[in-house]
């Protein structure tokens, strides 16, 4: 196999991951040496670049991942945005919906509960600072627990968690057209 | 409870026919109707015997072939190549006109096929999420209250939910649920917990027809001496046991 | 802005929206005549094959999208197991085939090529959104006319209905136009 093959197939590798893909993981399916698949990405890396490839490759520690590119942000904002009304996106609305009533929960149970990766909208969810780790699973990976933070409350007007309405609540907003909320 | 051999299937009486002249590598345009028509025949009284299901469809070629062999038969037809009257059209023409037909469709199909296996092996991604694009430097969540985050809420569950229905819809909609997918299934499920009651077989979301099959799978995997049938007393809830030749082995040799 | 730079910006537009992407978004986000969105993406088609990519950009009628390569097959299933979505039946495909080159046609008309009913599988393709009712025919009973969708292009990997495979003829006429039947 030739190294144009070996990055052709690396590009679609990349791609299908979508997340940081490690070093190792493309040693493994590629069966080269770690230290090979390193060279090649920096080679690509150049590559990208010199060619002004509307994608570029991030390099992470030992993980390479596929993204757009910073200059063509408005581009891509004038895509998404005619789409989308200013408020909070439904992606990110539903997410942090999830985590404020499944809290604590790990990215993967949102994403299962959801059926799409929500990555983003949990990163925007952080920064936003309505949702924060509280902790980790213990299990493989230790995967980060997130829960609502005190900035949630404070904007929703709750003074404990245990304030949230329940779906049940929902049932009667459906009969009633109105949700009646007992504050306090 | 009777076992059906899966014979090969074909998809109507065409593709039968069809079948047979290429079997027998004879032309298409001289097609040997004596012949073809006698292994027609038998072919549907196999399908008959075996209980397969045998449509309108093919007993209306049957007929349509007999009725091209007698007129075959009849020396009046005879006639001179050039002879182009009435009485001169062979037999076979309107036959071997739809086959011709129908070959046209079906190789333009085997070619669909091809294109199907390539493209399958072809993926996209999904969408990006793309708050991040849009979001900038907007208020904290503006506009929604607790009752957008509750109704968001019950979307997703609502979702859930009627994905896992679809889901099972999908699975009675399939083409064919085969008993060689269920009797996989059940061997699957079975190797692994070597015994299982009868009852907890059938979940409860499963369609009828997966119910069906998956208990001619059981009957398939006694019959096969697979798995054992067991029940203490009546009314007691049957239980299968899997029969792992290599336990039994050991058991054999401790024994 | 130069060629160069709209083609980087396209593949960006591509990757963030990983559905079919449609000409006229491209055409908006970039402020250039559609056609020369058309006339750039075939540019692209070409230099993604030409160089080699691991990616390449699929066109079903007026959108555009980007994936892997189905030579990558392999490599890509080593590292993912990829969704496997069950095959259409031969009966479906029967079915679709003669919708696809006869369209816009009735069940009936179907049904007469095939010999058999088709009320199962075009009920099938419909569900898989391959097949939809195009039209009624004016004529007793209103008999639904079929057709197919972009879906069914792209499920086949085709641009555009003229792309599907020339149909053979395996009709042998004499000189008066009569079959040439050989008498036994």
């Amino acid at each position: 196999m030739d190294k144009r093959e070996i990055k052709s197939i690396i590009e679609g590798l990349l791609f299908i991951w979508g997340e940081p893909l490690l070093a190792s993981d493309i040693t493994e399916v590629l069966d080269i040496k770690e230290n090979e698949v390193h060279l090649i990405l920096k080679e690509m890396m150049n590559d990208f670049n010199y060619n002004r490839r509307g994608l570029q490759i991030k390099q992470t520690n030992n993980s390479y991942q596929l993204t757009t590119r910073a200059e063509h942000f408005d581009w891509i904002s004038k895509l998404c945005t005619p789409r989308n009304d200013k408020k909070l996106s439904n992606a990110a609305l539903e997410t942090l919906s999830i985590i404020a009533y499944k809290q604590p929960i790990t990215r993967m149970e949102v994403e299962a509960l959801r059926g799409v990766k929500c990555d983003r909208s949990i990163n925007t969810l952080v920064q936003k600072e309505l949702v924060k780790e509280v902790g980790r699973l213990d299990k493989t990976g230790r995967p980060i627990l997130y829960g609502t933070t005190d900035d949630f409350l404070q904007y929703f007007g709750l003074t404990s968690l245990e304030q949230l309405p329940q779906l049940e609540d929902f049932t009667k907003l459906d009969e009633d057209g109105q949700l009646e909320l007992e504050f306090d | 409870m009777e076992y059906k051999v899966v014979l090969e299937t074909f998809e109507g009486p065409l593709d039968l026919l069809y079948h047979l002249i290429e079997k027998n590598k004879v032309d298409i345009y001289d097609i040997p109707i004596a012949k073809i028509t006698d292994q027609y025949v038998e072919y549907i009284e196999t399908m008959q015997e075996l209980d397969m299901n045998v449509t309108s469809e093919f007993l209306v070629m049957v007929a349509t072939l007999l009725e091209i062999k007698s007129k075959m038969l009849l020396p009046a037809t005879k006639n001179d190549d050039e002879n182009t009257d009435e009485d001169g059209v062979d037999p076979r023409e309107e036959l071997v006109l739809r086959l011709l037909e129908y070959k046209k469709y079906k190789t333009a199909a085997e070619e669909l096929k091809n294109k199907e296996m390539v493209q399958s092996k072809v993926f996209n991604k999904p969408q990006e999420e793309i708050e991040h694009f849009i979001d900038g430097d907007q208020p904290k969540l503006e506009g929604i209250d607790l009752k957008d985050l509750l109704k968001a809420f019950s979307e997703v569950m609502n979702r859930q939910k009627k994905y896992d229905e679809e889901f099972d819809f999908h699975e009675i909609e399939r083409d064919e649920i085969t008993i060689e997918d269920a009797i996989d299934e059940l061997l699957h499920i079975i190797s692994k917990v070597k015994k299982i009651k009868f009852h907890d077989l059938f979940k409860i979301e499963y369609s009828k027809v997966k119910i069906v099959v998956t208990f001619l799978s059981v009957l398939e995997l006694i019959r096969l001496n697979t798995i054992t049938i067991h029940q203490e007393r009546n009314f007691d809830d049957i239980v299968l046991i899997y029969k792992d030749s290599k336990g039994d082995k050991t058991e054999e040799l401790n024994g």
